[in-house]
């Protein structure tokens, strides 16, 4: 059989750390036997080893990627979350990584970056833009309140909201309201702001709302989704989401992996008429 | 790991099923490795490749239009395996001998096709194409009939819960397919398999393929409504793997033709299961969705000189 | 635990089953409480006792004659599950009603009696001797006919797979049981049970209670050989709950006759699943084998108060 | 409903202690919620919570019982007894205890007793020697080699046999071969030592020996049996053994749950041509 090159690897690494960053959010480290790059955008699939074995892995964007060390920052919201959330350092997970489309980094006619994350949509995003931020990028993060953000993660680059003003630490502030509105009153204070692209991850409904954004100002739109997934590496069909045959405008449409033709979508792309009525509730963020 | 006394089998050696020389008897199974494409850029420390020992891949099943399958979501995970309504979503047959089938024999994989369809005549038809078009592709070594998928069961029953249905498609297949081996795999959701192995056997085919997935539903609990859209689903993984070892055993000592072992294989203790009862070879079907070298490990397990 | 927003029913109300009031929604399944006369001298902290809260016990199958069962080992022990081959074993009817019924009434049990039998005569004989004994213990609530059990199949086929051999053992049973719930308890080894279930509700049954075990078969690893003498056994436990809830969905929307449903209920979550389909009832089957207050502290999680 | 009176707890205990006694056996001691009491020969059933939790509870014999705490002495044979070795102090253990008919206390008309013990099979004849032994019993443990004998459990009234005569402590004696040979030296030493009841716990050669024993000079057997068990107590019929249906001699049978009934039978009672054909290669002791 002919081999291509390995972009991705399926590797048995160990829990360095595994603690809460905020009221909501935990950060979990760990040390691959090997060194593995990512691009910004792009996602591990983990699992527990021995009796916690989960039937499927979970998706889980990378934070960063430091010599042997991969980040996570996760929010526990069931069975596979709670086993994760249990490991104590030195436990076994299993990684397959990197996989993946990524948020691709900008070159000289990208305009500036409107980043809206929300809850556990920052890993991809807080990955961009220490990698790939230039002066002018706006970066916004969404959180529950003052004590679910993860204050430590983000740098006084970013602008914060939150749904409940409730906690915020001293020396730091947040917008009560939504993610959106935050940027949109961050961008229009100079006046109009002139072409941007906006970068979403985050629940559904706030993936809908930077569509709807930038849709209105004809500005392009990237946006990662959080599908449901089985096995994370194009095999298995259970991650798909509608995508417009032949681009924006087209009406014919075709299911789309969201493993491996996705996370990251032009938001323009997707059908989200049909997409995602499961999501209707904001999903795990 | 240690293997029993009785396991004598190298299931890297060759071996034939009806006219056709296999070159492994650890297959990944239809519908849990795509097209047998992705696997190629994925990497271990300790092992060359997911197709490492490999004996064949069965494409996920292929129909005679595209299908864009179910809505979502598609899978639930159970503790002890996972309920499926993929819906059989494919490219078609048409995109799938002219850009799958070729990348596959450029690739060297080894190949079973999984072809599905509503009438006999379009498994003639489709497997009198593929032997046209694969005549010439040595990793090419032979067709799975998926006469069994609950997801897309019309009127209630599995499509090939009748011997008579089973009969004609296999003929049908047979017709067209001189030289490669015909399987078909067969649904469970019968109270008896071994007429409809029978009634396969009978009209020419090499070998069965058991099991397809289980009739399942799981609810959840917040609605109070079945998780999965279509309600029904497919059960699969561990949990029916007792289920799959008892139709494999009815199939082997009432009828007697090889069969192809499948459902719940995570290790290769189960496999070693499926081998005891006489099984030809085996398939590893969700597992292989968890862990992409699933199979070759089982492979790797299995070696004799590790005994 | 938290109760989803949906569950409105009070388990230890009375409720109706046909013509006859029961106490309450959660029983024991046939077989994995025996006669139900074993859990009266287990305490445990927290509990009263084993019976606390208990709709019914269903007893074990009892059969015209006695039976000695099926040879040792009976059980094999799954990741997920169970598979037991028992056989049946049972003091026979004519010591039950000698013995065990009024031992039973003497300790205010709630029961419903299992009757198993080849012929439906037998059915209409047994219940018109029951009827006449139990005529006047209040405590006796009804007759489960267990038409589905795998492990004393003759020539292949499980007793009960056809619509007219239900049909009939349900009328000889309910021309003698006026006054007492009648339930059919139906074998899920079948393509589709809701054919089982209409002929079982034309012929006059109250209820139907599935699902009755999967066949199912484990190996040895050691000997080759599959674990139980009898090769196949009943496979229970939560590796067939997503069978059990896709047969009780099957019953409850295609025929509507009220359903008992069983089959992996392992905890207050698990038959809250069956009560969203629509069961009217649920028993707890392998988990009272481990645990002797596994219903009664479903009962207990359930309890409305607690919500 | 009436109620009886309870005999049997269900209860939910922590571990104390699990820790090896010999090279194949260890010792576990839960603390219970409250104390409860045993005869020699009850066992309990046994079982892990949460996520270790085995669909049927194990049965093991009660070593011993000293106010709350419930000891135990068990091998590591498969999945279940795996998962017990793993458990740390602290951690749950589920226990249905006492279950089962128990070795009966001697009257005066009980003869001297000769006790049987192999492997795993030592705890019920250790608890009733300690409880109800008298001088002139005989009480013989037999192992796999002196390492794997829990010398530290056995006083010196024991006399011990041993498959291979390796690893002997200094200062201890160990009789090379079979335990029924060693106790038969013992009794026969000063000539014919005159009718004894034999008590014999452990794999079935050793019981059936026993029993062949006791029946060729007509003394009474008591032999406690292993047999696989579903339930432990008494719903389940996944237990059951052979008796003889009007005692001693005839030929007719019925099944008896062993775990009711038993675990510890009459020898002359039990039909030992049709029981367990599954036993032959010596169970778990
Ligand atoms: C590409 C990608 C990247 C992700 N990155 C992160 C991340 O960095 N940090 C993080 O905490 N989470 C992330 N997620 C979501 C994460 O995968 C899920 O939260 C996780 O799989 C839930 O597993 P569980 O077993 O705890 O929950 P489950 O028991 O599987 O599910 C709990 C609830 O969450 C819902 N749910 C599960 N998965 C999803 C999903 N993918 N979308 C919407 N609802 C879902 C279920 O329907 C259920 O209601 C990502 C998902 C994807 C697809
Ligand atoms: C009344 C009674 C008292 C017991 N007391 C003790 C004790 O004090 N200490 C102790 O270590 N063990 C004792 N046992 C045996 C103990 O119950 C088994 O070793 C244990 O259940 C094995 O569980 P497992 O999951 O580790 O092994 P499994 O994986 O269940 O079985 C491993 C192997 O052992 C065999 N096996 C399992 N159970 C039995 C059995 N009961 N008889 C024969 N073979 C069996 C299986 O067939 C298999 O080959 C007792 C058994 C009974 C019935
Ligand atoms: C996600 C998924 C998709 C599947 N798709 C197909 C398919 O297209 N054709 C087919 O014959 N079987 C399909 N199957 C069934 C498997 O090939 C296999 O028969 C079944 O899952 C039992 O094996 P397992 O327990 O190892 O998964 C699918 C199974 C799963 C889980
Ligand atoms: C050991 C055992 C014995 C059983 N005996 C009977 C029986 O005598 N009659 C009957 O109708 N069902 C019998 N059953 C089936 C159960 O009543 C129940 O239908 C089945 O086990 C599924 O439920 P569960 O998953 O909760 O065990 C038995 C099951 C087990 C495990
Ligand atoms: S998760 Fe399996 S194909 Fe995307
Ligand atoms: S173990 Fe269940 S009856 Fe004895």
């Amino acid at each position: 059989m002919g081999l291509l090159t390995p972009t991705t690897w399926d590797l048995t690494g160990r829990v360095t750390a595994n603690a809460p960053v905020s009221s909501g959010l935990l950060r979990l480290d760990v040390e691959l036997p090997r060194s593995v790059t990512f691009e910004p955008g792009q996602f591990a699939m983990l699992n527990l080893t021995g009796a916690g074995q989960l039937v499927f892995r979970r998706p889980f964007s990378i934070l960063a990627s430091d010599g042997r060390t991969m980040s996570f920052l996760y929010r526990v919201v069931g069975r596979g979350t709670e086993r994760l959330a249990d490991l104590e350092p030195g436990e076994a997970v299993d990684c397959l990584a990197p996989l993946g489309k990524p948020f691709a980094a900008p070159d000289a006619a990208t305009p500036p970056v409107v980043i809206l994350a929300g809850g556990v949509g920052l890993p991809p995003l807080h990955a961009w833009l220490s990698r790939h931020g230039r002066p002018g990028d706006l970066a916004c993060f969404g959180g529950r309140d003052g004590g679910d953000v993860p204050w430590s993660l983000l740098s006084d680059e970013w602008r914060v909201s939150v749904d409940r003003d409730v906690d915020i630490p001293a020396g730091r502030q947040a917008h009560h309201g939504l993610v959106t509105e935050l940027a949109l009153s961050e961008l229009e204070r100079d006046g109009d702001p002139g072409p941007r692209l906006v970068m979403a991850c985050g629940p559904t409904p706030l993936l809908r709302a930077a569509a709807m954004l930038a849709r209105d100002r004809d500005w392009p739109c990237l946006v990662s989704l959080e599908e449901h997934m089985g096995c994370g590496y194009g095999v298995c069909k259970g991650c798909v989401v509608p995508v417009r045959l032949d681009g924006p405008g087209d009406s014919g449409w075709r299911n789309a992996n969201s493993c491996t033709e996705g996370p990251v979508f032009d938001a323009a792309d997707l059908d989200w008429e049909r997409f995602g009525a499961h999501h209707a509730t904001g999903g795990a963020a | 790991m240690k293997h029993p006394h009785w396991w004598t089998l190298d299931v890297e050696a060759p071996f034939t099923i009806g006219p056709r020389e296999l070159p492994g008897r650890v297959w990944t199974a239809s519908g849990c490795f795509a097209y047998g494409l992705t696997g190629h850029d994925i990497a271990a420390q300790d092992i060359d490749s997911p197709y490492a020992g490999i004996g064949a891949v069965v494409t996920k099943t292929v129909t005679p239009q595209p299908r864009p399958g179910n809505p979502m979501p598609r899978l639930v995970e159970m503790p002890v395996g996972a309920i499926n309504s993929i819906g059989l979503e494919n490219v078609g047959f048409e995109a799938f001998i002219a850009e799958t089938l070729p990348a596959l024999a450029e690739l060297a994989v080894p190949t079973v096709v999984s072809l599905a369809a509503t009438r006999p005549e379009e498994f003639g038809s489709m497997v009198a194409e593929l032997h046209a078009a694969g005549r010439d592709m040595p990793t090419w070594h032979g067709v799975e009939l998926n006469l069994s998928c609950p997801n897309v069961a019309e009127g209630g029953h599995d499509f090939g819960s009748s011997p008579e249905t089973v009969a004609a498609c296999v003929a049908a297949a047979r017709s067209h397919l001189p030289d490669r081996a015909l399987i078909a795999k067969l649904t469970p959701n019968v109270a008896r398999v071994a007429p409809l192995a029978a009634a396969a056997a009978e009209a020419g085919c090499d070998a069965i393929a058991a099991i397809n997935t289980v009739v399942g539903l799981d609810v959840d609990l917040k609605t109070g409504r079945p998780v999965l859209p279509r309600r029904f689903g497919g059960f699969s993984g561990a949990g029916i793997r007792p289920i799959a070892l008892a139709k494999v055993d009815e199939i082997v000592r009432e009828v007697g033709i090889p069969v192809v072992g499948i459902g719940g294989i995570d290790t290769a203790e189960d496999a070693l299961k499926f081998f005891a009862l006489g099984c030809v070879a085996i398939q590893v079907g969700t597992a292989q969705m968890r862990d992409p070298f699933a199979a070759a490990r089982i492979v790797q397990d299995l070696r004799r000189a590790e005994s």
